[in-house]
């Protein structure tokens, strides 16, 4: 599952959960699709923590190399 | 300043007063205005506000007081000027003005008649031509600064720099800037950076001076010197007032060697501001897409129904049909054991007791009968019996022996002697008597006798 | 004589006990006559004692059997 | 005799009392009679005490299965 | 006879008690018929006790495995 | 049995129970029938039961994963 | 020439901005974009931090080489 897209992820869990709440489904089925829906919620959210780990990562590392020049411009522009 | 523009069709105000802030910042640049003062009002800031209008129209204008104390006069209105400047939106009202760097009394003197002379012959040549001049460096970092470096031009053009912390190189070229040879030190100047050093930019400039202190600016061979050079260059000579060949043969002129300053670092500051503008914009939108998607999981996370509630329903049925199941075989089998309990109940009470009961009664009263009848029987046939024998014995020969008769019989053949001859001596006889039977011999037998004898 | 019924017998006794009646008779055959009728009488007795007897013994018999039915029957079908 | 029906004896008891009782019979036919009479009613006393017999075994029998099994099976129902 | 189905059994045995009500069978017919009643409510009896011990049987196996899962279930979806 | 549906059953049972509710079964078929009917109760009960164990360990199992990236996302997007 | 590569860098980081904010892109493609952007951002922020803050004097020395020598206006900065 995990070369699979989130997107394509994300369309799934929204087919499931549209299927699931149709009502149609045999037991059978509505706990094939709730637990497929858990795995696919679960993979979206991990995909969607790490890419926010990453964001942050970045956001962090990046963070340290400006935010002096931002007071002085803020300054400037205010005094205009 | 820029905003997150997800709808690009739809301006929002801010995004359409930035449209018309860079259209009317970047078309009209460094532009030269004639008009006429009005409505002209210095409050405690120092900055000089004014109308400039001519018989149709009229422009708001500024001149902020680091340009304006370089003023060698104080505005007046109805004072007709030759304004340069830049015109600028001011965001917050949605208003345009024009920010003003340079103002002049319309008419002045000789040397201004020969400035203006050369002007025109450069202007003719095309030196002055907007297409020829280069524009500024992209990111200004290493700047050759040709001054004199003990005037007031390369002190005030540092200070800013200082002030403002950029980090950019400067190397100062020494050169005379007034006098003899003041023109040619400055060509070479340009020259030799333009041979010898990698800088962005180069910045020609000194402090203010009169019109006479400033005439090495006003040299046809630095002009084109300037023009010639490949790294754009910037004029920044005398106040603003003060317009020199140079500064107009330049790429850029700054009014003063601190604008020239102010202008590196606002190029700096800019671009700065532009990166941080687009990592912030980056930063945001990476976070609000994350977000949404966050948000979007998370909701779809709830709409995925617990299919126990779902169960929760069947179980109840379940175990509704369990107990309905369990009920009607109970009822069913209570059912069938009552109808079984009602047949043998039945079948005992038809059992063949009574029959047995009845006939047993039955045969023992015909048994009574049947013992009466017999019983019976025999006793009347013994009466019958019984009273014949009395009669028989009524009617008996012998009943006279009671009255004293006998009967001789002989024996053996008992044969009734009724006379004497009927037995002889020595024949046995028998006498039959009332009670009682006597045997004996005849001893005499005399058939004579009579009784009567 | 034996093998004589006693209907036969009574009615023999009977004309008898007439034929003595007449008075016609000798006295030997009211004699014989007497004596013949004594026997019957006899014999009739004897016969009759015979059935009383057997009756007696067929009652006696049977009296053991019978009688405890109605008891039993009884006792059985109020148990019910 | 034992395959006579206990109906016909009974007839044919019946018979013989009413026969004995119009009393035309010789004194040895009606002893002939009650002799059959008395057989016939212990053959059929002997019928009825079988019967009555094995009707009480049945019943006896039958007495001992039932009435314990409806509990249980209200229990359950009622657990319920 | 135990091939013989309850329903038949019933209805014979049902049969055979209107017919006994009827009164008018020999004694040795009551008796045969009240013997095969009696054999027929003692099959009956058994075939309904076997039926009854089965569903008893059944019952009580099935009373663990139920009633259970309803609370366990109530707990879980008041824990959500 | 296992790979028959679990709503097949449900619909089994439930025409079992009518069939035994309009009452005209023999007993035989009836006690069929029951056996029949309990065992797909039972059957469903357990469907049921690892049906609710799974959907409980997969609730459970992702009640830890989620409900945290939406609050640090929150965080974040605040912090800006 | 760096100033070029700078300006495309700044080109290149509007760009991804840009796409970004039109928000058409996959989670992954927009992990990447932002990545890169955060790259380029970086690679932009370098370039801005690179350059020195020194002033040097430009002499003519007796060969007629020049050379830069340092140039301090400490009473400038000071005063003031």
């Amino acid at each position: 599952m995990t070369e699979k897209k989130f997107e394509l992820a994300m369309k799934d869990l929204e087919n499931i959960v549209e299927n699931l709440e149709e009502g149609n489904l045999s037991l059978e089925d509505s706990m094939a699709a709730f637990e497929e829906g858990m795995k696919l919620a679960k993979f979206c959210s991990q995909k969607l923590e790490e890419a926010e780990k990453k964001v942050s990562l970045l956001v962090r590392e990046s963070n340290g190399k400006h935010s002096k020049i931002p007071f002085e411009l803020e300054d400037i522009t205010k005094s205009e | 300043m820029e905003e997150y523009n997800q709808q690009p069709d739809v301006y929002s105000v801010s995004q359409l007063t930035n449209e018309i802030r860079s259209l009317l910042e970047e078309q009209l640049d460094f532009i030269w205005l004639e008009g006429e003062i009005s409505n002209f009002r210095s409050p405690v800031s120092g900055h000089y506000y004014m109308t400039l209008k001519d018989q149709k129209s009229q422009i708001r204008a500024v001149m902020f007081r680091l340009q304006a104390r370089y003023l060698r006069f104080v505005p007046e209105n109805g004072m007709k000027v030759l304004a340069q400047g830049r015109v600028s939106v001011y965001a917050p009202r949605g208003e345009y003005q024009i920010k003003l760097d340079y103002l002049e009394p319309l008419g002045s003197g000789d040397l201004a008649l020969a400035f203006e002379q050369l002007k025109q012959k450069l202007a003719l040549k095309g030196v002055f031509d907007q297409d020829k001049k280069q524009s500024l460096p992209f990111l200004p970092q290493k700047v050759a600064v040709i001054t004199s470096p003990t005037g007031a031009a390369i002190r005030d053009f540092l200070k800013v720099l200082y002030q403002r912390f950029a980090n950019i190189e400067i190397i100062v070229v020494p050169v005379k800037v007034q006098g003899d040879n003041a023109s040619s030190e400055m060509i070479e100047a340009i020259e030799l950076v333009n041979r010898n050093l990698e800088v962005d930019v180069i910045i020609l400039t000194r402090g203010g001076g009169s019109l006479e202190d400033l005439w090495a600016f006003n040299d046809e061979k630095l002009a084109l010197a300037i023009r010639g050079s490949f790294i754009p260059v910037i004029s920044a000579v005398g106040h603003e007032i003060d317009i020199t060949i140079s500064d107009m043969a330049a790429d850029v002129r700054a009014p003063t060697p601190s604008a020239a300053a102010e202008l590196l670092v606002f190029e700096k500051e800019i671009l700065i501001k532009n990166l941080f503008q687009l990592e912030k914009r980056l930063t945001a939108t990476i976070r609000s897409q994350l977000n949404n998607q966050a948000i979007t999981v998370e909701h779809l996370s709830k709409r995925l129904k617990d299919p126990r509630k779902d169960m929760e329903d069947t179980l109840l049925r379940l175990d509704d049909l369990h107990g309905r199941l369990v009920r009607t075989m109970g009822n069913n089998m209570s059912g069938l054991r009552t109808r079984l309990e009602a047949g043998e109940q039945r079948l005992r009470v038809s059992s063949p007791y009574q029959t047995i009961l009845l006939s047993g009664q039955h045969i023992k009263l015909i048994r009574k009968r049947m013992i009466m009848v017999m019983s019976r029987l025999v006793k009347d046939k013994l009466h019958t019996l019984t009273l014949l024998e009395k009669r028989a014995i009524d009617l008996s020969p012998l009943s006279i022996l009671s009255r004293g008769y006998s009967i001789t019989r002989k024996l053996p053949e008992k044969k009734v002697i009724r006379r004497a001859r009927d037995i002889e001596k020595g024949d046995r006889f028998q006498i039959l008597l009332s009670k009682g039977i006597i045997e004996g011999r005849v001893e005499k037998s005399d058939s004579e006798a009579s009784f009567d004898k």
